[in-house]
């Protein structure tokens, strides 16, 4: 197969929703090259690549795979042809096993009849390609955190024969021992000359990775350009369209008075005796591997899930504050921002404006619980404005948003909720690089406000850049924190294995 | 239907108007239809009679629908809703006549039972995380067999003592119709104005996102399942009085009916989306469908597959209607 | 076969002078109602020049709201007269006073609205029906013939609440008694064949010594005459049924069934629409007509 | 349509022997207490008379279970199963009686009729994107018409001609039970071990997710619909056989007691999780429940009444018994 080949040549591709999404977008791709597709969020970019999966027609412009043309009405049929994507969203069946989810739409059978062994077999072989060998095929699918249930997605686009693959945004949920094995997966494909389209708002994995980088731009094409001959700077000027700061570590705020202390905090098997305290300005970091234990331990502060043991303090105050449910945390000032949007954090068909005044309703309600339309519109349009939510107006859906709106809308909620303790799971998950910097922004003036801050991140570059102490756990407990200054990427990663042999 | 009603469209408030006039467009037009074929076919379907007939037919079909309305919107069902009418009419019935207990405070024995009947469904279901449907069937069977238990399986007749509550009229409407116009209306402005129908909404939604949202759903279901108990109860009272008798039976089939007619009015059984005033418009969609097929004397056979086809027509219609409303709005 | 009744149907009829009778009746499910549909729309076709027929029932038996709606609808389209087959004796009579009031006939058939209602609202329809009690004592007293005093015997009920099925079972328990015969157990089975089958597979079983399963109608005795049969106690426990639909007329003849009864529900309608062109006419009002229950046994 | 099982159970794979183990062991405990209770109550209860009993009674039950357990994993609904047991019943009747065809092709005749109104419910359902609900709410309606129709609303009697169906037997047990039991069994494999049992817990679990993973869920609806059909009309004509006669109401009521037997046997309403013997457990339970009942001669309203408490209770054991093997329950 020769090395400068194109795959895939799309040309003059339109497509509208309520408004224009794409403008007049041509990409190409060739033989084993990865290419990169950055763009704020909104720009167009998960549409693009569904239209080239087959999950969207587009409204007027042509495709053509290997000098064919290509027109395919449905993801099986782009499947047929070699094209397939791993979606942004997660779209897993919970009920399912592992093994089964990989292979759904090609289980190994006999006149219907599935051969299990056969299967596994596949599946671990899979499973070892992203790192998941530990993990039994046989556990059901709901039984993984949002990290796992990525990398299964991530394996079953990996497992099949393919000559055009399309990655939208695999990393967001993912710690750097899992990319680092996804990169690696990566260059075998291109090895093999299958064609890669990679979407990430971490600009660094497209520093490393990209051979090509696409710049979208509200629906259009910016630039195309070899990843060589375009600086990380210059890519992210054209892509927001002005000049962003250097992620600059926040200098050290005298932190305030104990908000949050948790002590020895037991959620078997996942979380064991986890101890710690936030202070009014401060912004405290969780890192570890993924399935740390991180997720479990906000959701069992939040009351989301019932503890085994542990007390939660609240403003220094000597007796355990009482929180059975979320709705006891949210009225003692804690608010949750879950890593699973799509399931747990908005309200998919109901408007923006609904979605974020839901945990404040009865602010801008009167006698009886009228809601006051107009008040609720203004706080709704105030915040709206300030996150910077791209959209038509506070009436429209919320699943129309593309990804990082969405999660703007979410931060909105509980912005506007204004909780003292705002705990944080992977807050910048699928935001774009503007879009980050703002809620970096956004997070240091809350603390500045004197909100007690928690923030699990899978990307340790933010949380070494915002936080002013880093927790790490390993295998469901603290295995150490670190205050700024004394912390280094090395020293955090050995902290997050040491649990784990 | 009533994506005007929960789910503001995109568009700012001019579209508004537009918005309601089409919202209850389609269900306007489908009843006109039917009233036209039944004017042709019959010689005295069309006239004031008829008109008042219904309208005094109808109120305890339109309060169960209310209350059905709001038991979907959360995502839940109610299978009860006939049973729990025919219980409540007994014991309006069994207080009366043999326990000789004024017409008042016999009325809120009815309404204390249909509570009690919500309350038990609503609590059950959100105490053991039950699917409602189950335990709605079981107070299906639970109902039935309390109002065979009371009444001794007899019609207990009241007589004129009950009869005011269905007989006084302003200018020919019956108080329990102006009754249930005001339910319905009040229904939809709780649902579409106030933070208890925003939750309710957002409940049928997605439960867990409203519960990590600080709000806890349980007292919401719990309340949706009391209002429709009383609902309930209130048309039994209704029906009760314009019958001026109590059968244990009364109420069988309600829960389909009722469904239908909601369903029809365009709420969708997956909760989250739905209208108190469109399931008014399937009721009388049904109404004047029986009314009509009656006035034209058909078989029973041919009235059953007319009611069956037409449900599901209703529905596909609603389907195009909602599905060319989406795509109007997306290309403007 | 019945005459295909759709062409009697008056669907869109010119607007004559024609008096216009409605017929309302019960569970058109049931096959005693279609009978008396049947026989009622011959009747009108033999008659076409004297009256229209507008003839109506509701889905199931139960649905006592819906036969007073069919009632109200009946008087909004201004028939003049209501032919009704109550299927509940007291709720039915306000919305017939009502009928009355409007200057619209009523005539009572089938089953007899409750005494003490008329009395309390001081109207009076004229009656035409059977005596379901006595039809049953026959059935009754035609089994008791075959057993003798002690022998256990049970009884299938009709829906609870419903006045022929209570009459009924009187009936079958007047007779049971006057042969000194043991009622060990009775039993609503709902009408239905399903249900029948069920309980008296159960009883069987339960009780051994039972000799003879009165049912309240036909349907139910092919239920019973089923769970016999799967209990290996077909020919050794008697079966009786009510109605004489056309399937226990073949039992009948294979001895499955020993005997039924018919109340002759085509003439039922017929009475009452007679009666009600009679008041028509002649503004008087006929005195109450009970119609023959005969037993049927095989022939 | 309900809240009860958004989230799923989260169970771990190597629990999997324990799990099967606990899976039938409520019911059995549940059917052993019954068994125990109705035993103590009456003189003849337990004997081999009963279970013979019980064993001939429950066939068409069975299937109809069977039916309505893939139904319900789809996570849609079959309200139509009752009528169209009738219209297949009717048909069998009409076809043998007034045609006079030979009992093999006429009970092809009502497998074709089955198959028909399955195959309708799915297309209509999957094509116009319509909930099950309403579309089988429809189905209700036009199948009993067309029984009705057919039969001009009479019973069929057909004598012992049909009877070979339901009077063969081996050791005691007849023809049917043992169809029944192969027929469960191969339901629960088919499940559990085939592409399309896996696709249709997918589908149940998370349609839209079937859909991105390039499956075609519709075909595979479709097919359950028409499956359903199949075994109902198979119910209908074993009960047919059973009764020597055709009545165009057999059927009536199926649906609820189908469902209330499924959801017994712990299959959820939400979809994606369900088994088709612990249906067949659900629907011995039920049963055992009228035959006992029966047995004691209970009242009416007794009988109404327990059973009922015995559907709610049961389903909250099951959910009990659920959340003891949960490893993590995120309910609140
Ligand atoms: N189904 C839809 N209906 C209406 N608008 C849509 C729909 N899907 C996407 N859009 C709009 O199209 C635009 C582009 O969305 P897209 O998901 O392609 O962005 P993206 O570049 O992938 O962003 P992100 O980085 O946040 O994932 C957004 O403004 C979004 O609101
Ligand atoms: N219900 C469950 N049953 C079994 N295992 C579970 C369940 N929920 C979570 N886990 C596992 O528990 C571990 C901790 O999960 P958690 O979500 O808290 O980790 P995390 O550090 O936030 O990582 P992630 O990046 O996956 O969110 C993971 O291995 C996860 O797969
Ligand atoms: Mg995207
Ligand atoms: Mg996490």
């Amino acid at each position: 197969m020769p090395q400068s080949g194109t795959i895939l040549s799309a040309g003059g591709l339109w497509k509208s929703y309520s408004s224009v999404v794409l403008e007049d977008v041509t990409l190409d791709l060739r033989v084993g090259e990865v290419h990169a597709l950055v763009g704020e969020n909104g720009a167009g970019k998960s549409t693009l690549s569904r239209i080239i999966a087959g999950l969207v027609k587009p409204d007027q412009g042509h495709m053509e795979v290997f000098g064919t043309p290509y027109a395919p009405r449905s993801k099986a049929e782009a499947e047929y042809l070699g094209v397939r994507m791993v979606l942004q969203e997660l779209n897993l069946v919970g009920t399912l096993t592992v093994a089964e989810s990989i292979f759904i739409d090609q289980l190994p059978n006999r006149l219907g009849w599935i051969n299990y062994r056969k299967l596994n077999d596949q599946a671990r072989a899979a499973m070892a390609q992203v790192g998941l060998s530990g993990l039994d095929p046989q556990r059901l699918i709901n039984t993984l955190g949002i990290g796992q249930q990525q990398l299964i997605e991530i394996a079953a686009g990996l497992s099949r024969r393919c000559r055009i693959l399309i990655l939208d945004e695999p990393t967001a949920a993912l710690t750097s021992t899992e990319i680092e094995l996804l990169f690696t997966q990566i260059a075998r494909l291109k090895a093999m000359g299958v064609g890669i389209i990679y979407i990430s708002h971490r600009m660094e994995e497209i520093q490393r990775i990209a051979d090509r980088i696409t710049i979208l731009r509200d629906g259009k094409v910016v630039a195309t350009q070899p990843a060589r001959e375009i600086s990380l700077n210059e890519i992210v000027r054209r892509m927001v369209g002005r000049e962003l700061p250097e992620i600059t570590s926040r200098p050290a705020a005298a932190a305030g008075p104990v908000r949050l202390r948790v002590e020895g905090l037991t959620r078997r098997p996942w979380i064991e005796h986890v101890s710690f305290e936030v202070r009014a300005g401060e912004i405290l970091g969780f890192a570890g591997l993924m399935g740390s234990g991180r997720t479990e331990t906000l959701r069992a502060i939040f009351g989301a899930d019932p503890r085994d043991a542990g007390d939660i303090f609240l403003r220094n105050s000597p007796t355990p504050a009482r929180i059975h449910s979320p709705r006891d945390a949210v009225r003692q000032g804690i608010a949750l921002l879950t890593e699973d949007r799509k399931e747990q954090g908005i309200l998919l068909p109901l408007a923006i404006r609904c979605n974020i005044s839901l945990p404040s309703l009865p602010q801008v309600s009167g006698l009886g619980g009228w809601i006051r339309s107009q008040a609720e519109k203004v706080a709704a349009g105030e915040w709206i404005r300030n996150l910077g939510v791209k959209c038509h107006s506070g009436e429209q859906q919320a699943v129309e948003l593309s990804g990082g709106n969405q999660q703007k809308v979410v931060i909105a909620k509980w912005l506007r909720r204004d909780c003292d303790v705002l705990l944080f799971d992977e807050p910048t998950r699928g935001i774009d690089v503007g879009a980050k910097f703002e809620i970096y922004e956004l997070l240091t003036q809350l603390a500045g406000q004197g909100k007690a801050i928690v923030m699990v991140s899978s990307d340790l570059k933010e949380l070494l850049a915002v936080c002013d102490r880093i927790a790490v756990m390993s295998a469901g407990r603290l295995a150490a924190t670190f205050k700024r200054g004394d912390w280094s990427q090395d020293r955090i990663m050995a902290a997050a294995l040491s649990g784990y042999n | 239907m009533s994506e005007a009603s929960n789910q503001p469209a995109r568009e700012a408030g001019r579209y508004h108007w537009r918005r309601v006039a089409g919202e209850y467009l389609g269900l306007l037009l489908a009843l006109g239809l039917l009233v036209l074929v039944f004017s042709l076919l019959t010689r005295h379907f069309f006239s004031a009679t008829t008109f008042y007939t219904i309208a005094n037919q109808i109120p305890a079909a339109v309060l169960i629908a209310t209350g059905m309305t709001l038991i979907l919107i959360i995502s839940a069902i109610d299978l009860s809703v006939g049973s729990v009418a025919g219980l409540c009419s007994a014991v309006l019935g069994v207080v009366m006549v043999q326990y000789k207990v004024a017409p008042l405070p016999a009325v809120g024995l009815a309404g204390l039972a249909g509570l009690a009947c919500g309350i038990f469904n609503g609590l059950v279901s959100v105490r053991f995380g039950l699917p409602s449907f189950i335990v709605t069937l079981g107070m299906l069977e639970i109902a039935r067999g309390g109002a065979h238990a009371l009444t001794q399986s007899q019609t207990q007749y009241i007589g004129s003592a009950i009869e005011p509550i269905a007989s006084l009229s302003v200018l020919g409407l019956s108080l329990p119709f102006l009754l249930a116009v005001v339910i319905v209306i009040a229904g939809q402005l709780v649902l579409t104005r106030t933070v208890f129908g925003r939750y309710m909404i957002a409940i049928g939604t997605n439960e867990e996102a409203v519960r990590l949202s600080g709000i806890d759903p349980r007292p919401v279901k719990v309340a949706v399942f009391a209002i429709t108990g009383v609902l309930v109860a209130l048309a039994a009272v209704i029906d009760t009085s314009r019958f001026q008798s109590a059968n244990p039976n009364a109420g069988t089939g309600f829960e389909l009916n009722a469904i239908a007619a909601v369903v029809i009015g365009g709420t969708s059984l997956m909760g989250g989306r739905g209208s108190v005033v469109s399931s008014f418009f399937g009721v009388l969609i049904m109404a004047v469908l029986n009314t009509g097929l009656a006035a034209v004397g058909a078989k029973d056979e041919t009235k059953r597959l007319i009611t069956g086809l037409v449900i599901v027509a209703a529905v596909i219609i609603d389907q195009y209607r909602h599905r060319f409303n989406r795509e109007r709005a997306t290309q403007q | 076969a019945p005459p295909n009744s759709s062409t009697s149907s008056p669907s869109s009829p010119p607007a004559t002078g024609k008096p216009r009778v409605a017929l309302v009746m019960k569970s058109l499910a049931n096959e005693f109602f279609l009978t008396m549909e049947t026989g009622a729309k011959k009747h009108q076709a033999a008659h076409a020049s004297e009256y229209e027929l507008l003839a109506n029932g509701i889905k199931d038996e139960q649905d006592v709201a819906r036969q007073i709606e069919l009632v109200e609808q009946m008087i909004a389209q201004k028939v003049d007269a209501i032919v009704i087959a109550p299927t509940d004796s007291k709720s039915l009579v306000t919305v017939c006073k009502k009928a009355q009031d409007a200057g619209i006939v009523v005539v009572n058939i089938d089953n007899k609205l409750d005494a003490g209602v008329l009395a309390d609202k001081k109207v009076k329809f004229p009656f035409v029906g059977p005596d379901n009690r006595k039809g049953a004592r026959k059935v009754g007293d035609y089994v008791a013939q075959k057993l003798k005093a002690g022998d256990a015997v049970a009884i299938l009920e009709g829906a609870p609440n419903a006045f022929n099925g209570v009459q009924r079972k009187s009936g079958f328990e007047d007779a049971m008694k006057a042969a000194g015969l043991k009622i060990v157990s009775s039993q609503s089975a709902y009408w239905e064949t399903d249900k029948a089958s069920q309980v008296v597979s159960a009883l069987v079983t339960e009780h051994p010594e039972i000799k003879a399963i009165l049912c309240a109608n036909d349907s139910m005795a092919l239920g019973a005459d089923a769970a016999l049969r799967a209990a290996g106690k077909q020919g050794q426990v008697l079966v009786a049924g009510f109605d004489n639909i056309s399937a226990a007329q073949q039992l009948l003849q294979e001895g499955k069934l020993l005997a039924t009864a018919d109340q002759h529900g085509d003439q039922l309608a017929v009475f009452g629409i007679e009666y009600a062109l009679e008041m028509l006419q002649k503004k008087t009002t006929p005195d109450d007509r009970e119609t023959p229950v005969d037993l049927i046994t095989k022939k």
